[in-house]
């Protein structure tokens, strides 16, 4: 029984686009206005919640300030997804080229999600130093296990008659991972960037805050220690917009470069 | 030539730090022949770790942390003192709710741990016949000030008296405090430079020291200017009216004699941390307190 | 090139054993698939159709035992050395279209595999006119998605004829399809792959009398092949009376093997 | 064409557990193995990454300390993981019930994914005191966002014949939620709750570390200032083997609850 | 309970639109769906077959327009003012076993929808007898999942008769089984169906020949319905000359209307 599209779909590209960037800013809106509430209806002092006018304010005021610490987060986020992509994926084919191995290291996997980075993290410090590299690994750290699993149940999951077919045109091993289980694999694949998008600024940082004298994550405890608040919810705003941005640009960029995802 | 030095401070810059980056801004540092780096942990108790594991040369600790780290066996130092007197501080609101010491019995203490506090809190309170047991210790982090503000505990524990009493007022809100050299606990050096004890190069320390008291003695001549200076290092953070009153406030507490070593205010404060068994063994200050020029 | 080549296939007692598994699939299995022809296989759910095409286009080497003996036969002088699996094209009941592919490529896909560099004007023309053959012309830059079942198992024979190899090995290729999508694809199957020897699975009775030149009826376990007569006329054969009554013949006697 | 299932599933299930407890208890092997290399082949120096054997040490020695501590988290962790899976399942159902709020909700529910939890984690303190409340709270929050998309994707991905089936039998719209879009939605369900069982525990510590009395992030914190990094690395472990032993525990309970979920 | 109602359908100058749609689904249906008999509807995919079947179960009323009469006539004598929707019961191709109940609690579906507190112990034995008419009596407590496509419908055919409805609404309901399987189910339906009114959608013409009282071909665009002779015989009928040459005329009618 197929499922039919709903109306919204018959609409112009432009004007979905349009729409959902006016639903965007109406929803903005919306959550700026309750904030203002509970700040007023609280009466609630400005180091616990300040205003969002507050808030806005320091955006304008300190722009330079927070642009530039903004870019040295955007690089952390940008290369740890690049190493921890790459991470998963090899040891995604690792796992799927010698099948024994995968039954031990998921355990290792799951320790791996289980252990808060937090806690490793002055190993990290000792053996990366304090500069990028650290947030770097971090962030790859922790969107390691979304990353390998999705691999790995995108390259295990290969119709079995995609490989029987490959199989009898007489395709090697490398040419069926590379012709038929890779692509396959990556509408799979895709779901697991699509969750690390979201979790890598996380880790990005969190491995500021472990040490460093640059980027948002190490603003924000600044200003938390100053009891700045307000800048400290500034800086907080632009991180989630960044991963906001992030997020749907990657959601983009995946839909047009894998179009036969949703069937 | 010059010398490389990575100082890693306890946590991020802040006035208490004002003779390192004055020494800095102000090249008494390469003048001593020193290229010193610094780098700013989130965590304090990193940076000794670090110079244990002899991944940075100096790091910024506190007297009460040597004592117990040198316990633990790592192979710590003191190199020079930075801050020579306590800056802890135990504070409350200044409401006549809490006027003495006795007041806090059956009342929420939020302390932000570094390891001395049982220590020093039982000592504290003892002497007005509260026991620590009697009190209900919270963890609350780096958010002293503030939860001592919003009512959520009675009193705070590891704040410092230069910065967050200020910024206490600076939130509308007058705090009182309880100094614990006053109340029954060994005086003893807040902020020290520590280094490792099998690598450290005599020659450099010593050299590091004498910038750093060159530094002390410009700040203490030049308030003003210094902390023009000391802005300048790192304005997106630093240059704020909480920072201005932390600095006034702090330079009657530098060192003046950062060298100089006194070694039974160590023993004195160790032989405290061994009667409340933080630690299990007792160490002897002229072992990890060597004398430098 | 094998284009030229023409084979037929004897099996002689055949008998297969999954490893790992206690019973045997097929045992005694004698089958005589003559080149140029269709054999057409019927036989219940899990009678092991499947297994054996699987088995003779070399796809579970590594997974079963095989008794028994193969007799490949062919016009070519080098018939007895010929490796089978390389003489072969599959095609299943699912197109296989791979969705990352427009359907020119997917045409093409076996020369993604070739031993030799392919020569790739030559086989976009080879493909292009294939993909007029079943009728698809104006589709070649679209992707499978935008395909509706039939015409995406038309792109499927049109892959198989590109791959050019004498026997076609085919899973019960139209069945995904409606009656009348079917009844199509069938007349254009035979008409395309007049040349070819062709070994069929299918479940319908209809189908199986339609197209069979030999038709076999896998049945018991471990299965035997048992053989059909079929009519005279020549597939695809238009329904009367004789197909009729066939048809019925072979319900009866495949519901005997049922539950 | 069917795919077969290896030849492992064919074990009895007695020996099917023997093997996983067996490889279960080899990896760990494996793991410590790992860890004394690491610290041998690096001389780590034991205040930085103690071995194996002083942490396990220590476990004997402090085992009553750390299972109090235990006991504290893990109620945190249980009644964070109730009230995330409440909140989720209760915003999922207020999304499929009113429709058009879904394209207004999801803004939020990236934006509450985007925004770390360690930074308005200070706040939460001041606003839910430092008692047990404030860390189920993070916990619940750190897994709303997954809870509620899976809750959500499932409760709306009920194929379309079971409603019409239901439909003509003349099911009120509370019948087709209770007797069939909901256990529908029990399998995309499971795996956001196998999601949130991982990272819940990493949301009660969050909170320990921010503010508390007890519980193993408090205990952490309180050795690694002592520099009893032994202890600190004990209570680390005790922490892993609970998020494994949760995982492990909640995969079970789920397919004999759920024995449809892989078709 | 309305066991004993009997009901006949008239559906004239019927139209049907989807809303949002620029163009008509139907147009000018007129068709005649008589009491206790089986009709046949076929057509070429997206001719509107399963949109008509959706509408007369109700579960299109807020998404189409319709325009035209529907005449419902009954044994009963309140026959017109009959609710339509209340008297179907709804079989579609999937089987639509939910997979967390078991076998009979499947079979017993309907009665968690009723409005009256159902009798749970009578429900039960009238599901058990259901079961052995179809055959599954030792199956009762099996989950679906246990059970082969062709079991699986046979338990879906169980659960419709439960429901006990004069009118039964069948949406391609075998066209996911081989064709042995089918042909049994079709035997099985009609003789346990006798008593019903049937209306059939299938694209199948061997199985519109066998089971059809009354043909229809759903045919253009807007679609139209277009009635068919079928045999004298009685369905389920044998496969003949007769049969064989009328399946042939419909696949050579609705290939007209394909592509
Ligand atoms: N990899 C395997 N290991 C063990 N047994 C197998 C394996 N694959 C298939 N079998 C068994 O072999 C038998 C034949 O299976 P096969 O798929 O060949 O049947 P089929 O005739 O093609 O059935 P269908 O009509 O359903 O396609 C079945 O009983 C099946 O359970
Ligand atoms: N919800 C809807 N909105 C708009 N158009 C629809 C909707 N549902 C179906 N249609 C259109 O109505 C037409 C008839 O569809 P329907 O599903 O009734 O065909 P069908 O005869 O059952 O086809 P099939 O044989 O493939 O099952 C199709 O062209 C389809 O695109
Ligand atoms: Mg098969
Ligand atoms: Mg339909």
């Amino acid at each position: 029984m197929a499922q039919y599209h709903s109306v919204s779909t018959r609409l112009s590209k432009k004007e979905r686009i349009t729409y959902s960037v006016l639903r965007l800013m109406i929803s903005a809106a919306v959550i700026l206005g309750l904030w203002q509430l509970v700040v007023v209806a609280f009466q609630m002092p400005s180091f616990i919640l300040p205003s969002p006018m507050a808030v806005l304010d320091r955006l304008g005021t300190r722009y330079d300030v927070l642009l530039k610490h903004t870019w040295v987060t955007a690089q952390e986020i940008l290369l740890g997804l690049g190493l921890g992509l790459t991470m998963g994926l090899m040891f995604a084919l690792m796992m799927l080229m010698f099948q024994p191995l995968k039954r031990w290291l998921l355990p290792i996997l799951i320790a791996s999600q289980a252990i808060p980075v937090f806690a490793i993290a002055p190993v990290m410090m000792l053996w990366l130093g304090y500069g990028i590299a650290s947030k770097v690994v971090i962030a790859a750290i922790i969107i390691f296990f979304p990353v390998t699993t999705c691999c790995y149940d995108g390259l295990r999951n290969t119709p079995i008659g995609y490989l029987d077919l490959a199989k009898t045109m007489g395709a090697s091993k490398w040419q069926l991972l590379r012709h038929i289980q890779f692509p396959a694999a990556l509408p799979t694949l895709a779901s697991g960037i699509r969750v690390a998008v979201v979790i890598a600024p996380i880790g990005a940082v969190v491995g500021e805050w472990v040490g460093s004298s640059e980027g948002l994550g190490y603003l924000m405890l600044q200003a938390n220690a100053r009891m700045i608040i307000d800048e400290m919810f500034a800086a907080l705003f632009i991180l989630a917009v960044l991963s906001i941005t992030l997020y749907f640009t990657t959601d983009i960029v995946l839909k047009k470069a894998i179009p036969w995802e949703n069937k | 030539a010059e010398k490389n030095l990575t100082l890693m401070l306890d946590w991020f810059v802040n006035p208490g730090h004002g003779p390192i980056i004055i020494a800095k801004e102000r090249g008494y540092f390469e003048q001593a022949g020193l290229q010193v780096k610094i780098e700013e942990p989130a965590d304090p108790s990193t940076p000794a770790k670090l110079v244990a594991a002899g991944k940075v040369d100096l790091a910024v600790s506190y007297q009460p942390n040597l004592t117990m780290d040198v316990s633990a066996g790592l192979p710590l130092i003191r190199a020079s003192t930075l801050v020579a007197t306590p800056l802890n501080t135990l504070l409350v609101l200044d409401n006549g709710k809490n006027d003495s010491l006795a007041d806090l019995k059956g009342k929420k203490i939020g302390i932000s741990i570094s390891g001395n506090e049982e220590a020093t809190l039982s000592t504290m309170l003892g002497q007005e016949g509260v026991k620590f047991s009697d009190v209900n210790i919270i963890n609350v982090g780096w958010a002293l000030s503030s939860s001592l503000a919003s009512g959520k505990v009675d009193a705070i524990w590891g704040g410092f008296r230069n910065f967050e009493i200020n910024q206490l007022a600076l939130e509308g809100y007058k705090a009182k405090a309880f100094y614990p050299e006053e109340h029954g606990v060994p005086s003893y050096d807040e902020l020290i430079f520590v280094a490792n004890a099998n690598t450290y190069n005599k020659e450099d320390i010593e050299a590091f020291n004498k910038a750093i008291q060159q530094a002390t003695t410009y700040i203490v001549n030049h308030p003003s200017e210094a902390w023009e200076q000391f802005v300048a290092y790192a304005p997106d953070t630093l240059n704020n009216e909480l920072n201005k009153r932390a600095w006034n406030d702090s330079l009657s507490r530098f060192a003046l004699r950062p060298a100089a070593v006194d070694f039974k205010r160590y023993d004195d404060y160790a032989h405290f941390l061994y009667d409340h068994q933080i630690i299990n063994t007792l160490p002897k200050a002229k072992n990890y307190v060597p004398t430098f020029d | 090139m094998c284009a030229k080549a023409i084979i037929g296939i004897k099996i002689r007692h055949g008998g297969l054993q999954y490893r790992g598994s206690s019973a045997s699939t097929l045992a005694g299995v004698n089958m005589t698939i003559p080149a140029k022809q269709w054999t057409v296989l019927l036989g219940r759910s899990g009678s092991g159709k499947t297994t054996l095409l699987r088995y003779l286009a070399g796809l579970l080497d590594d997974q079963v035992e095989w008794q028994g003996e193969i007799e490949v036969s062919g016009n070519d002088v080098s018939a007895e050395n010929i490796v089978l699996h390389d003489h072969i094209a599959y095609m299943a009941q699912q197109d296989l279209l791979l969705p990352w592919l427009n359907v020119l490529d997917n045409v093409c896909l076996s020369s993604r595999f070739a031993n030799v560099a392919p020569n790739k004007e030559q086989d976009k023309q080879r493909a292009l006119s294939l993909l007029e053959q079943v009728g698809l012309a104006d589709n070649a830059y679209m992707t499978p998605a935008q395909l509706s079942g039939g015409m995406r198992q038309r792109v499927a024979l049109a892959r198989t004829l590109m791959q050019d190899k004498p026997l076609v090995l085919m899973d019960e290729p139209f069945s995904a399809l409606d009656a009348v999508t079917r009844h199509k694809l069938q007349t254009l199957s035979v008409s395309l792959l007049k040349d070819k020897t062709v070994v069929l699975i299918t479940h319908d009775p209809q189908e199986a009398v339609r197209l069979a030149d030999q038709l076999y009826v896998l049945q018991g376990a471990p299965a035997q092949a048992q053989q059909l007569d079929v009519p005279e006329s020549s597939p695809p054969r238009k329904l009367d009376a004789e197909c009729a009554a066939l048809q019925q013949a072979i319900l009866d006697q495949l519901e005997k093997d049922y539950e």
